[in-house]
């Protein structure tokens, strides 16, 4: 396997949201043409709304989820350009750092 | 039958012990999945059971009348609520606490049918109906309350709307949320379904349906004192001592009020029971989910916990056999 | 007994409602480990009567026969299948559908033998075997085919193998694949176990395996509707009239077929109904799952969703009673 | 009623085919969830049940008699065996070896105690009480011994405490880790439920309870028989033959030894066998979890693989039927 | 939605470590005076303790649990110079790299 | 706790493939040699292939798995140049970032 590696500079996005408001968050992607995510559906979690546990959340709580992106940076703007309304509304934050992605 | 009894069944053991429990810390933890599945298997056997009781009788004056009177409680309950929390809170957790307290739970209803059964004592199948009608009045009306509440405070501010990117709330958005919650579509498609397929549906669920019930529902309460126990040991910051007594005061007074309709449209003692508890319990599972998304001005700190910390466990070991026993008296048996 | 008495059926009507649940985009959901389980529970059950049902009549030449019948069955259909498909779709999709309706679905079994059961009709346990049976014949036709396909095509472009570091797919690792999976593996060894501990081993597990069966039923075919609803509004896009056609179509020929086989071979009503279910199945579990792995060139879109959005709904709900009324009719009932 | 008969329940065939489905890397797999929970069902069960036999008939003098020597072999076992594995390997892992099978496997019990039920045996509901009290003296004895080690290692250092920062592991912090267990709270729990709602109780819960035990327990065994295969896959580096020789030789020791205690205190048969299977029995849930918080110098690895790798299926398949044997033999039966 | 995009520089601080000293890490952590995290509660893993696997978790056994926080660079480095000791003693990991957290 | 805070420079590589390679990748990072890693065994997620989702995992689909590795750049490059093939054939992606490990 002597290919060449050949990557490519992406930015990595990670946005954590109450789960209620994930179908809309997903909508939201696709009207953004994000044309790929990761999304961890149930994780728990501490912030400014308190404590997110999982133990509770078939009791009228929600868990929060968790969606890794990898797009390139003017995507990257985009999202958390539309994503921060939410974020101020519901809660939640959004990362974005710096990676490589592996070309296939 | 009074609440010494009542303590001494399983069931109630141990949700008590599932307190107990929480309340030591222990790592004792019924995986979320099971828990899930619990609730759906007790809402799709009340469900069932209700649609075949139902099937087997008929809709009969009597159970109309009792519909009638869920119906009048699910409407005035959450209006007097928040005009009495709206004295003491601001109004959108007022409305967010009376969305919650005009609703139902259905565990409580469930444990007070197990209460009526091992008492033998009957009750209609249209009691399930009574159920599943009382579960939304409170947050239609609850979302016109803050939606008059938002206007106003838009006026005051000179008509200028706060943060107007903001993701919209409508009506009908959250009116879809609520009717397609999946607890209010499983108890309304297993009554239909218990409802059409009748004596034959029910001989052939009984099993799984009737006598898996109890373990299931101990399992259930189990859990559910786990979590009010660890409700209560996180999330009571925001609460004031006006809340922990409205949370106690609420469910006996909304329940004195549905045994004077009860009453007046005659009755039975079992059916009593239930409107009393329906009327006295406060909804932990669909209202606070969509009242989240609906009222996001609101703390779920409060209503919730108000629901599930304070009213459930209240409910359940002394609110159904003191309702009885107001009943018992009332009814002179 | 025809199609509304089927659909009548408790369990019938929860499959309709949870697809119903899953069109209004509800949030109603099974648990994935529940529902994992549920479809665990099914396999073991079957498997275990299956087994102990055997152990009590031992194998019957009749049910030597309806065990070569479902042989021919699952060698032919897999053939004629990919021939007719080849003529619509390219070669790859070609041999992942037949495979896909080669083999067999074991919920639909499950249902079919409940629609017996529910009407007082026989069947044997040595049908449990040609279940058994049936599952693996259509992967491993599939692949042959499909190395055959690939070798084709290598020869086309020169004899250079494209992508030469990619990881291969060998025959023996797809065996072992298909051989070991979980669902097959259960279904074997409780057919096994039951066999083994007879009569004495079905008194014991009676209450978990018989009793149990129609509530965990009733739940998994709930969870199905859901299912079911969810991949019929996600991933159509592949889709033409075709396949829909040939989703419906197929297992009618199927059964047919089968139905020939069983007349010749003397089948009774019960086994042969089950014969013909078998044959108009289309397996949404096994054999997906592994041709995902063995024939990564065809779209899963395709092949899995019409098995499980099209073909298991259809049998669920109209195949079971319109094979039985043509067998009724053919029988001479 | 030797080990053939043993090995043809299916509970035992489905412990089999699980190590089988294992070994062959199937990806057979029962989800996480269902496992804890088909555990929290067997305490939950095991206790209950026992609490009801307890109300039944109160605590004899021979119950009482029962519950001394299971007390004893609880305080003797830890001690013994960690002075014979002292010789054979560090004080850490001989620790922990010694509380691991100084204290008891709820499920080996549960085991035999089915094994008593289709022999048509009787035991006393003191015996659960005797489980109970048999988890934990192993564990505090081990931490004892622990901290003398560590006393002793600091010394030999010249009396510096290596790793002053590290956080510290007190004895109050391993006991209420130990006490607050869930597994542990949970016996106890639902023991004295049982034992408090008496023959009302046991009549209520009785499908759950007992109907559905044999395909619970059926399910919960097959799951570890695939995760005792595992665990042999993957860890058995550590392990040397002596430590494989203790899993085997020490058990049959600590039943024979519990036999003349159980023969000295004239206990029945079916109360000797299961005191027999306590004394052979290892812990691999609750002293692995305590001891690998608490004894973090030892390596999980040896003693967890050992109870639940060799000592668990070793017990269940062979143990049981043989202490069954000695016992009858010495009985005069 | 043609708000600025207001953004700040964080340290992202992963954190790995065996699910049964969680409860003593959160609390060092709100010791810490961290405001936030997210809580994956259990997930699987390999190291030198060698396999962790979620299938055996209910018999003896733990999962890892998996934290990631963002905060400023001096809670960052608090964060790394309390966690280290437990780390040592119980096994895991704790990484920390850049990023940017979207305000809101 | 005064102790000098240690880092080391680290690749952070993350690799996403259909759950049901993962036994293979897993082989693969062996013989590469990575001596930990931190997996979440069942993600949801959507790419060229389509939408994944754990609610139909038990009906012949399959779940992402999500694989999180802390190592030196030599191991990343590896791993990337390993790894690529499978993203290729069975879908998924593999990123790689810059992080710092805290020793211990
Ligand atoms: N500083 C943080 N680091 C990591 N996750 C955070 C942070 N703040 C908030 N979160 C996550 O976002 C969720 C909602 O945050 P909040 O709206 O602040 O309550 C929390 O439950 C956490 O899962
Ligand atoms: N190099 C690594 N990269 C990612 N995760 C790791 C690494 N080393 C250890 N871990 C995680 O930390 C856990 C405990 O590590 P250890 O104490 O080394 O056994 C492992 O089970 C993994 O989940
Ligand atoms: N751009 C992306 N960002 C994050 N995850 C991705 C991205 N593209 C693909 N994935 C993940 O990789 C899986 C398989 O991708 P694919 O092979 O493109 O369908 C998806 O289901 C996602 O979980
Ligand atoms: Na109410
Ligand atoms: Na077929
Ligand atoms: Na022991």
């Amino acid at each position: 396997m002597n290919k060449e590696l050949s990557i490519n500079a992406v930015k990595r996005v990670e946005i954590i949201v109450s789960h209620n408001i994930l179908t809309e968050i997903l909508k939201k992607l696709d009207e953004l043409h994000v044309t790929g995510y990761t999304l961890i559906q149930e994780v728990a979690g501490k912030g400014d709304r308190g404590v997110v546990s999982l133990s509770s959340v078939r009791v009228g709580t929600y868990a929060n989820s968790y969606i890794i992106i990898s797009c390139n940076a003017q995507t990257a703007e985009n999202i958390a350009k539309e994503i921060y309304v939410y974020l101020s509304k519901y809660g939640g934050i959004c990362l974005i750092s710096d990676a490589y992605e592996v070309n296939h | 039958m009074g609440i010494l009894d009542n303590i001494l069944n399983p069931v109630i053991l141990f949700f008590a012990f599932g307190m107990l429990a929480g309340s030591l810390r222990s790592n004792l933890e019924i995986p979320p999945a099971i828990g899930k599945f619990l609730s759906l298997y007790l809402l799709l056997a009340i469900g069932f059971k209700g649609g075949t009781a139902l099937a087997a009788t008929g809709l009969s004056l009597v159970g109309a009348l009792a519909i009638l009177a869920a119906l009048i409680m699910a409407t005035i309950v959450p209006i007097y609520s928040f005009f009495i929390l709206r004295k003491k809170t601001n109004p959108y957790d007022a409305a967010a606490i009376a969305a919650t307290f005009g609703s139902i739970s259905a565990v409580t209803f469930i444990t007070a049918q197990q209460f009526l059964t091992s008492n033998e004592l009957e009750y209609g199948g249209h009691m399930t109906v009574a159920m599943v009608l009382m579960e939304m009045p409170a947050i239609i009306l609850a979302m016109v309350l803050v939606a008059m509440v938002r206007k106003q405070e838009a006026l005051k501010k000179g008509g200028k709307v706060e943060n107007a990117d903001a993701p919209k709330i409508s009506m009908s958005k959250v009116l879809h949320e609520a009717f397609t919650d999946g607890a209010f579509l499983l108890l309304m498609g297993s009554l239909t379904i218990g409802y059409i397929t009748g004596a034959d549906g029910a001989a052939i669920m009984k099993p799984f349906i009737k006598e898996m019930f109890m373990g299931f529902l101990a399992f259930f309460l189990l859990d559910m004192g786990l979590i009010v126990a660890k409700q209560l040991r996180e999330s009571t910051e925001g609460l004031n001592k006006f809340m922990f007594a409205f949370s106690i005061v609420m469910p006996v007074v909304n329940a004195t009020v549905s045994m004077g309709l009860a009453w007046i449209f005659g009755l039975s003692v079992g059916d009593a029971l239930l409107l009393a508890v329906l009327a006295a319990s406060a909804s932990y599972i669909v209202v606070p989910a969509v009242v989240r998304y609906a009222i996001p001005e609101a703390r779920a700190g409060t209503y919730f916990t108000m629901a599930i910390g304070f009213t459930f466990p209240f409910n359940i070991i002394i609110g159904i056999p003191l309702y009885y026993a107001m009943i018992s008296y009332f009814w002179g048996l």
